[in-house]
């Protein structure tokens, strides 16, 4: 128990230690939201405009940074993210609440599909080692270091067009309301196919190659020569030995990857126009946005926590050894 | 549940043989609702539908800014000589689209909202007195508006007072149903996109055809022209390298670009307190030979910033009723030898490919802007290699956004492509490049213009007396005196105007504005896009 | 006696070409039914690699390069376990010769429990049996080698090294094979739990009658508990004979050196002779007999030839077979 | 009664006359150095690797062009005068790509030192010391760990007026540690009880030796990989910034351009030429990358070694496929056999071999 | 018996010595366990001690997992001590790390129990050597010094020519090599006393011999005093002169190597050797020893059993061995042979019923 306070204590202050980060290193930064919102119209936005939106974002008062930060924690424990400046005057929770679902379904689904499909063939390829199998490891380290925005965007020039079944950009199609209905659902998956298949494709391979790892190294433990001498089939002795105990250490790094879901793909979104977090993170940067920005910090470094802490749960669930007490 | 769906009418939509929407998009990124028509950032203005919405009391062409406006909810406009009065009559057959009468009231009760909210009054507009008679509204200006007359008629978006006294904040205000005159209403906010659908009943003009509006945000530029290519925008303002081959030829027949050019222009700042650069002599030369047409075909692709020729830095077309006469005909010509010439005649020595001022330092001058400002970039570089021929060593550096923009504020550059100002005369050009009122010392930010901290007297009293003239002539003598100094003392050197057109294609609606009628700008997030929707018409009838 | 197991020639080397370390050499040994062979010998002398090859579970890169092991079954015909496809090994591996490896930590998995491991011997050669009488079979092992059944939830990493050694045992008896090879299954044990095991052993070989193949360095535990007992030198077999009489009288220099290395508990203290020089390097084998360069009896022949297994013309010859120019042979064996 | 005990020079085996003579010690070490070039992935991700870092050092002075000039031959094919054809102000793709290497190459290999640097000093201080070290520097990492890289780099870089290669090297290097420091703190932890370590301890070394001497060493195939790793990351972060606009230092690199292909839209204007070599030079070396990393992991790792052998050659030339659990059979014949021929096992036990058998 | 006297060395001078020594490991609790206060330890060592005297060999045995290494590593100050005392001396040492732990470590040097992890892979024997010479100032001042004195650590423990084992990494060396080298390093640092923690355990007999007559050998030319530990009772009879014996952290049973093999006194003892095997006890006669006699588990070390930590397994229990912690007695025979068991203790055994104390 007292490890487990521990380890809260070391997630809290991790936590705090990042916040404090994300709150400070972007003021850091010269500029402020409104000259951002200037120089990205370009001559659209009249200078006149100026003083009205300093007044308009609350900009107007000069406060330290000790103070914002002060009160940046105040708001923070009355739940309150602030309002973004970049979608003023949308509350950056609400801003989040609407593109967080996309990112996590998006990001979130193709991850476990493509830790499930690597992890499988990664399997097979470490149980057919010297079988024709090797040859899908050159072609996944290829893909593995293929830049995914490059290939996002190969796929859009290749695949979409007036006529193709996959759609250019967008969540789903743009006359339809969210809904769980029959148009819209179908919609919104057409819309994901073209981008999951992006990081599918760029990220199976990472896990092809640990899990094929993986499965050679357990395959010369000694239980497995056991399970072969206890005459199992080849399936059983694959599956549910080899693959099994070769799936642990993969486990936390999936756990890890689930909490890197909206820090890790800012491209796939922007160059599928995808509604999702990561879109939006990348506007905020640019815009100086720095409510939205630690609102959305705020998710990943809660998401990565949580991964973290999933992480070593998982561990602990499918590793009977480090259940032992004691 | 599937009968109640919000979607459930699409699918017969589907069926329909023929079009009766019109999809629009705009590279602007995210969206979230907001339909806020004073707010900057609001999706109402990203995307332009707040002008669907609500609508301005005139219209006002920015293609052809010398004609006179259009009245729109106004049914007349009157400006006092020293125009720090107006008298506006306000039509009186526009209706809600709640069903209320449209009134001079509420034109009172928006330029009031203007008046006490500084944050929505993103003109800066000095508003004195507003009073009531009838259907008129008076409007007094601390200031005489002659240059802000269309901001303040055709860009302020009149709002039911009903509806927005009750609004504690209309600054933050989302404006969740909009209530507004204008042909359309608000259907549904999503984030792939915003739809609207055109007013059945008590719309004071012609109902628009086009039955609805389908609003779509695209992320930047690319997935903009990816869906203007594949038909899944028909309208839009974007910047599309190379439209022949990105956009045009998708659909020769119908995929149309037009980019008139408009009061506003870009070019490149010189920063004037610098050595040698504060020299007249050096800037004409430099001047001279720009090779803007390079910069149109290569940087602009041919269209998006149109080619300035006059010498005067006024864009062709919009600017062509501005132009002094001493400088009417007389156009950049891209001229090496003379520029040498004037070089040699200053004191400047050529030898070989190194230009050295008369004090005989070699000359050297460092190019700046962000990266992502492609267009900017290609302008730098040509440049860069311009300036080589005479001999004067040019550097890009690609600074990130926001420090350019405070090094440009605070004069720390040397040279920069930036744009100015835009409005209905071409005093926002040139304040923005040479009011000695703006001007601020070195080190501290210039926000409003004069970032090349040009010092002239003449050119400040000019603007100052072109901005409170009370009669056209003395407006044309300020306006000469101030095109002079211009010309004569290149504080910048202007490339390419702004542009008011778009991307569209008439394969299912026509009636757009062309060169041949260009009855408005084609952009579609300006006031005037509910005078273009009124016109377009199914292209197979 | 009748044979059980009877090992031909077999050669079984770690790579192949000329980096290849020949293992195995030449090796002719029968089991027969009901006894305890041991095996003893130097480390890396092959004994692993010979009980491992019998049944074609060495690691890459082992190959077996010749010879045949030829399985005699209770009823039937014998064949050759090299010449089984796939599937016929499989249903003969455990049901037939089980393996009861070194480090029974490393032999069990250790994300199972210890029930899994035990039904799913079951589940593979007897798939009708159903899933009651696989646990009961189970509990019946465990309590055969004294663990009491409720241990059968457990976790490998929960039992004591003594238990998951014995939990290995059981297994290996699970589906009552005729053969049992045990790879050094004490070494990591105290004397009282090593005690403990084997004498659970040997009784349950008397109660099912399997023979057992016994491999380790404890050659007083070797000599206490086999009915014969094979030393191995160099991945050949160098003598072999009924373990008394090894004990009492080995002919080959090499056993002699090693039952001459080990200190005795009881008794008086006797000399500790020991055996000089080190071990050969299997892959640059000397010539001729590999023991003459540490053989204090080497002479003429031993550089050059090599002695072959055989049966020595001692009076208890019959028994008995060695590989040294000191006994010349009769007649080799096999 | 007295015993005598054996003399020592009777029991030590390797001492004079029976000592058998050494093999020829030198020509085993050699085989050792090279065994790593041996192998086929290594070789090839060297090979791989050495042109880049060829074309990084002489690339600028080898581009057919100034990748800056600007020609008249706009957005052209790929032709003679043009490898890869031409860009939009009539540049040469080809050259921008070969002076493009430099700085990818300088910024993923000094990040990638950078962050390995950090992450071993940090990682294995933390894993050895343990205690109150270890917390703080584990949440220091974990800080690092959470807080997102490419945003934080986007941040960086903006505060920097005209980012050098340098400082963007130095960026992501400080960022993208944390993982790294991560698992070698693990390692470290695993290591620390290791016998040896405890023995050295014993031996009375300090702590900075033991670290240094005793851990680091074994630990070489962990930073190795991890190095790789950053590397890899590093390029595609400098790709990424420069992609979308954020790092802009004068000069090429692959993201710029990429950054000018896509800002001109250069798939859409029909110049793949233009936007394809760029990336698939970052894929090609990402994957000479990765192969060395494997034959890294392959090399040190001696079950990885052995378990990487997956074929035989027979003296007669022939291959055996080796497989965990089936020992591959060579009959007498030079036939390769892997398999035996299949006999049908009946339930009561016996079956007769092809083979003859029995006296 | 002759063979004792022989046996037993004049008794040197005490350089290393432990009272009382005990150590827990403390155990991490379990969730439910949270609200009760107690704070488990695994008891390794309790009060044990300890003396060794220079040109003395003390073997120490004692089934897996009794405390035998935690010993060697707590009087090689490897491990902080819980309770009691160790002394170098007679002086009390407690040393943490830094010059004073170096120190103590030139003087106790530490042999550990695998040859096949205690020396790093990636170094030469050539390192290994050079470090333990250098930190404790054996290393000379010149590389002639050097190498003169590698030559020499190696020559000691015959491994010669010393040049051909230099350069090696440990893998190309067998396990009897190794264990050499291990020892040689421990020898580097020209130590008083060796703690050698199964040295041989992993070793085939006849290279098992020859380590162990090397480490006899080293006792008698430089007067070295060992501790060693092992499995293998009848080599501590050969090799030791005196012998421990631990059951469950505790010391049970000391005295001369002879007497406690040949006439154990603790009833654990006796098992210890009855289980050892012995080849005179041929197969066909082999007697399995009783059921009931010493079988089970070995204890929990978290919660020992309360008094005689022996008396669950114990045939010979009494009423006061469930109770009474038994305290060292002398047995008699020879003198220094000594046991801790209630069985020797007269008027223990006459309070007891008969039936109980005819087991012994
Ligand atoms: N994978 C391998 N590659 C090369 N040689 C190997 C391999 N495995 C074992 N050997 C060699 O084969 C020989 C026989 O090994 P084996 O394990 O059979 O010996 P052993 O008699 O069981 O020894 P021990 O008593 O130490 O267990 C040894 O010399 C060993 O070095
Ligand atoms: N670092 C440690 N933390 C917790 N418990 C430990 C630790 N080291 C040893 N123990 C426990 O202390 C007890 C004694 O262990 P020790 O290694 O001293 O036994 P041993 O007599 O040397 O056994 P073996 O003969 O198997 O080497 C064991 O129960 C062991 O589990
Ligand atoms: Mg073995
Ligand atoms: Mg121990
Ligand atoms: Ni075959």
């Amino acid at each position: 128990m007292k490890y487990f306070l521990q380890r809260i204590a070391f997630y809290l202050f991790t936590a705090w230690a990042a916040i404090t980060l994300n709150f400070f290193i972007p003021r850091l930064v010269p500029g402020d939201p409104v000259q951002s919102l200037i120089a990205k119209f370009r001559g659209q936005l009249s200078t006149e405009a100026i003083n009205s939106l300093y007044v308009l974002f609350g900009l107007d008062d000069n406060k330290g940074l000790w103070a914002q930060y002060v009160d940046y924690w105040k708001q923070l424990f009355q739940g309150d993210l602030g309002l973004s400046f970049t979608f003023f005057p949308s509350p950056v929770a609400d801003i989040i609440g609407d593109a967080l679902p996309w990112t996590v379904l998006l990001v979130g689904i193709t991850t476990v599909i493509s830790f499930l499909i690597g992890t499988g063939l990664g399997v097979f390829a470490g149980w057919r080692r010297g079988s024709w199998t090797d040859g899908l490891l050159p072609v996944t380290t290829f893909f593995s270091s293929v830049p995914y925005f490059w290939l996002g965007i190969i796929a859009i020039y290749l695949l979409t067009g007036p006529d193709s079944f996959f759609p250019s950009s967008g969540g789903f199609e743009s006359s339809l309301v969210p809904a769980w209905d029959q148009y819209f659902i179908p919609s919104a998956l057409q819309h994901s196919l073209l981008p999951a298949l992006t990081i599918l494709i760029s990220s199976v391979s990472g896990w092809i190659l640990s899990m094929r790892n993986m499965m050679v190294t357990v395959s010369s433990e000694d239980y497995i020569t056991v399970a072969h001498a206890k005459g199992l089939s080849e399936r059983r002795v694959a599956v549910s030995y080899a693959a099994r105990n070769a799936l642990l250490p993969n486990i936390s790094g999936f756990a890890l990857s689930l909490g890197f879901i909206v820090g890790g793909t800012l491209l796939v979104e922007i160059v599928f126009s995808y509604p999702g977090l990561g879109f939006i993170l990348l506007q905020a940067l640019g815009a100086k946005d720095y409510p939205l920005m630690q609102g959305i910090f705020l998710v990943i470094t809660i998401s990565v926590l949580v991964a973290n802490l999933l992480a070593d749960l998982a561990y602990l669930l499918l590793d009977p050894r480090t259940r032992k007490e004691g | 549940a599937c009968g109640d769906s919000p979607n459930s009418n699409n699918a017969n939509n589907a069926n329909k043989s023929s079009v009766d929407f019109l999809k629009i998009g705009m590279p602007n990124g995210t969206q979230t609702e907001n339909h806020n028509p004073f707010a900057g950032t609001s999706s109402a203005n990203a995307l332009g539908y707040k002008w669907m919405i609500y609508e301005p009391l005139t219209q006002w062409n920015p293609v052809r800014p010398a004609e006179p406006a259009i009245p729109w909810l106004a049914s007349g406009v009157k400006w006092a000589d020293d125009y720090k009065s107006a008298e506006v009559t306000v039509r009186d057959n526009a209706t809600w689209s709640d069903g209320q009468k449209l009134t001079a009231e509420d034109v009172a009760y928006t330029f009031n909202l203007l008046k006490s909210n500084e944050a929505l009054n993103q003109n800066a507009i000095p508003f004195d007195q507003i009073t009531v008679a009838g259907n008129v509204v008076k409007v007094t200006f601390k200031t005489p508006q002659f240059v802000n007359q269309n901001k303040i008629m055709a860009s302020t978006p009149i709002v039911p007072k009903h509806i927005w006294e009750k609004i504690s904040d209309p600054a933050t205000d989302i404006n969740k149903t909009p209530v507004g005159s204008g042909p359309y209403t608000l259907k549904s906010f999503t984030q792939a996109g915003v739809t609207l659908s055109v007013r059945t009943e008590g719309y004071w003009g012609t109902v628009p055809q086009v039955k609805e509006l389908r609003y779509v945000s695209y992320a930047d530029n690319n997935a903009q022209g990816t869906a203007l290519a594949n038909g899944d925008s028909e309208w839009s303002f974007v910047f599309l390298p190379n439209p022949k081959a990105t956009f045009i030829d998708k659909d020769p027949e119908h995929h149309k670009v037009w980019a008139p050019g408009v009061l506003g222009i870009h070019g490149l700042y010189i920063n004037t307190t610098i050595k040698p650069f504060d020299d007249v002599k050096l800037r004409q030369a430099m001047n001279m030979v720009i090779n803007r047409t390079d910069i149109f075909t290569q940087a602009e692709a041919s269209y998006f910033h149109p080619e300035i020729k006059s010498v005067t830095g006024l864009p062709p077309g919009a600017g062509d009723a501005f132009i002094a006469p001493e400088y009417k005909g007389k156009e950049f010509s891209n001229d090496v030898e003379g520029a040498k010439a004037l070089l040699q005649s200053a004191g400047y020595k050529l030898n070989g490919k190194v230009l050295s001022d008369p004090s005989g330092k070699p000359v050297k001058i460092k190019l700046s802007d962000p990266a992502p400002w492609s267009d900017y970039q290609t302008s730098l570089e040509i440049i860069k290699s311009n300036f080589a021929e005479i001999g004067i060593e040019a550097t890009v550096e690609k600074p990130n956004q926001d420090v350019w923009d405070k090094n440009v504020q605070t004069g720390a550059f040397e040279a920069s492509m930036r744009w100015t100002n835009g409005g209905a005369t071409p005093y926002d050009i040139y304040q923005t490049v040479m009011d000695g009122d703006l001007l601020k010392p070195i080190g501290t930010a210039a926000q409003q213009g004069n970032f090349g901290r040009f010092k002239s007297p003449e050119a400040t009293a000019a603007l100052t007396a072109y901005k409170n003239a009370t009669s056209d002539e003395a407006r044309t003598t300020a306006m000469n005196q101030i095109q002079k100094v211009f010309v004569e003392q290149a504080p910048m050197f202007p490339v390419g105007a702004d542009n008011v057109g778009a991307a569209y294609s008439d394969k299912n609606w026509t009636g757009w504005p062309t060169d041949e009628d260009p009855y408005s700008g084609a952009q579609p997030t300006q006031p005037y896009v509910s005078l273009i929707i009124g016109k377009l018409k199914p292209a197979n009838s | 006696m009748e044979p059980v197991l009877e090992i031909r020639n077999l050669n079984v080397e770690y790579g192949l070409g000329d980096k290849a370390v020949r293992a195995v050499r030449d090796v002719n040994l029968t089991l027969h039914r009901g006894e305890v062979l041991g095996l003893a010998g130097e480390s890396g002398s092959g004994k692993s690699t010979l009980a491992y090859g019998l049944t074609r579970l060495l690691a890459p890169p082992g190959v077996i390069t010749g010879g045949e092991v030829v399985y005699h079954p209770e009823k039937g015909d014998p064949y050759d376990v090299l010449g089984l496809s796939d599937k016929a090994l499989r249903a003969f591996r455990w049901a037939e010769t089980a393996i009861v490896f070194q480090g029974a930590m490393n032999s069990l998995n250790p994300v199972h429990k210890i029930s899994t491991q035990l039904t799913d011997v079951l589940k593979a050669h007897d798939p009708k049996m159903s899933e009651h009488s696989r646990n009961a079979r189970a509990r019946e092992m465990l309590k055969l080698v004294g663990i009491s059944p409720d241990r059968m939830d457990a976790y490998p990493h929960q039992l004591s090294g003594g238990m998951r050694q014995r939990v290995m045992i059981g297994m290996a008896l699970i589906l009552q094979p005729q053969v049992v090879i045990m790879d050094e299954p004490t070494t990591a044990l105290d004397v009282v739990m090593q005690r403990q095991i084997l004498g659970q052993l040997i009784e349950l070989r008397e109660r099912l009658g399997f023979s057992v193949i016994f491999i380790t360095h404890d050659l007083s535990l070797l000599v206490e508990f086999s009915n014969r007992i094979a030393i191995m030198y160099g991945g050949r077999i160098v003598e072999e004979a009924p373990a008394a009489t090894i004990y009492r009288d080995a002919l080959h220099p090499y056993s002699r050196g090693l039952l001459s290395s080990f200190p005795a508990l009881r008794g008086p203290r006797r000399e500790l002779a020991g055996i000089p020089g080190s071990p050969p390097d299997l892959a640059g084998m000397p010539t001729g007999c590999s023991f003459h360069p540490r053989c204090p009896k080497a002479f003429e022949p031993c550089p050059t030839h090599i002695p072959v297994l055989g049966r020595p013309d001692s009076p208890d010859g019959a028994a008995r077979s060695v590989a040294c120019w000191l006994h010349p042979t009769e007649q080799p064996v096999g | 009664m007295t015993i005598p005990t054996s003399s020592t020079a009777q029991v030590i085996p390797g001492q004079g006359a029976m000592a058998a003579p050494e093999p020829a010690k030198p020509a085993k070490a050699k085989r050792q150095r090279f065994l790593f070039l041996k192998n086929k992935k290594a070789a090839f991700g060297l090979i791989i690797l050495g042109v880049y870092v060829l074309f990084a050092i002489i690339g600028p002075w080898v581009t057919p062009y100034d990748p800056d000039a600007r020609s008249n031959d706009l957005i052209q094919p790929p032709s003679a005068d043009h490898w890869f054809g031409t860009t939009h102000l009539g540049q040469d793709v080809f050259s921008q790509v070969l002076d493009g290497t430099r700085p990818v190459v300088f910024v993923g290999f000094l990040a990638g030192t950078i962050a390995t640097v950090l992450s071993v000093i940090i990682g294995i201080t933390a894993g050895y010391l343990g205690g109150k070290t270890d917390d703080t520097l584990s949440a220091l990492s974990n800080v690092f760990l959470v807080i997102p890289a490419i945003p934080l780099m986007i941040i960086i870089t903006s505060i920097l007026d005209n980012a050098s290669n340098l400082l963007i090297a130095l960026i992501i290097g400080l960022t993208s540690w944390s993982w790294n420091a991560r698992v070698l703190r693990a390692q470290t932890l695993s290591l620390r009880r290791r016998d040896y370590i405890e023995a050295s301890r014993a031996t009375g070394e300090k702590t900075w030796r033991i670290i240094g001497f005793e851990l680091l060493p074994n630990l070489t195939a962990v930073i190795a990989s991890g190095f790789i790793g950053t590397v890899i990351f590093a390029v595609l972060s400098l790709i990424t910034l420069a992609f979308i606009g954020i790092v802009s230092a004068a000069g090429w690199n692959w993201g710029t351009i990429l950054f000018w292909a896509q800002g001109q839209q250069a798939l859409a204007q029909g110049a793949w030429w233009w936007f394809v070599p760029a990336g698939l030079a970052i894929a090609f070396l990402g994957t000479a990358l990765s192969l060395i990393n494997f034959a890294i992991d392959e090399f040190v790792s001696p079950r990885l070694r052995s378990a990487g052998k997956t074929k035989l050659k027979t003296a007669s030339g022939g291959t055996v496929r080796m497989r965990i659990g089936f020992t591959p059979v060579l009959s007498n014949s030079a036939e390769p056999h892997t398999h035996a021929r299949a006999i049908p096992i009946n339930t009561d036990g016996a079956t007769p071999v092809a083979r003859k058998v029995g006296n | 018996m002759t063979s004792i006297q022989d046996a037993k060395a004049p008794a040197g001078e005490v350089v290393l010595e432990a009272i009382g020594l005990t150590k827990h490991f403390p155990v991490r609790r379990r969730l439910r366990q949270f609200f009760t206060r107690e704070q488990n330890a695994v008891h390794a060592v309790d009060d044990v001690n300890l003396t060794l005297r220079r040109g003395q060999v003390v073997a120490l045995v004692g089934e897996s997992g009794s405390g035998k290494s935690t010993v060697a590593r707590l009087l090689a100050q490897l491990y902080p001590r819980t309770g009691g005392d160790i002394r170098l001396h007679g002086e009390t040492t407690k040393v943490k790390g830094g010059s004073a732990f170096r120190a103590y470590a030139a003087r106790v040097q530490m042999i550990f129990q695998d040859p096949f992890a205690s020396l790093n892979p990636v170094h030469t024997i050539r390192y290994h050597l050079t470090r333990s010479l250098k930190i404790h100032g054996n290393a000379g001042k010149t590389d002639d010094d050097l190498e003169n004195a590698l030559r020499d650590l190696l020559t000691r423990v015959s491994l010669t020519p010393a040049e051909r084992y230099l350069d090696k990494f440990p893998h190309e060396l067998s396990g009897g090599q190794r264990q050499r080298v291990a020892i040689a390093r421990a020898l580097g640092a020209d130590p008083e006393a060796l703690l050698a923690d199964e040295p041989v355990s992993m070793l085939d007999v006849s290279i098992r011999l020859g380590v162990l007559n090397l480490l006899r050998d080293l006792k008698e030319r430089l007067n070295l005093a060992i501790l060693y530990i092992t499995h293998d009772i009848a080599s501590a009879r050969y090799f030791a002169d005196q012998t421990l014996v631990m059951y469950a952290g505790r010391m049970v049973e000391g005295g001369d190597s002879e007497t406690v093999t040949q006439t154990p006194a603790h009833p654990y003892t006796r098992l210890l050797i009855d289980s050892a095997p012995d080849p005179d006890r041929l197969a066909g006669d082999v007697n399995p020893l009783d059921e009931d006699r010493g079988n089970g588990e070995p204890p929990s070390l978290i919660r020992p059993p309360s008094g005689c930590r022996f008396h669950p397994r114990c045939p010979a229990a009494m009423a006061r061995c469930k109770t009474d912690l038994p305290i060292r007695l002398e047995i008699g025979d020879v003198p220094g042979h000594w046991a801790a068991c209630w069985l020797y203790d007269e008027a223990t055994v006459a309070s007891a019923t008969p039936g109980e104390a005819a087991a012994k």
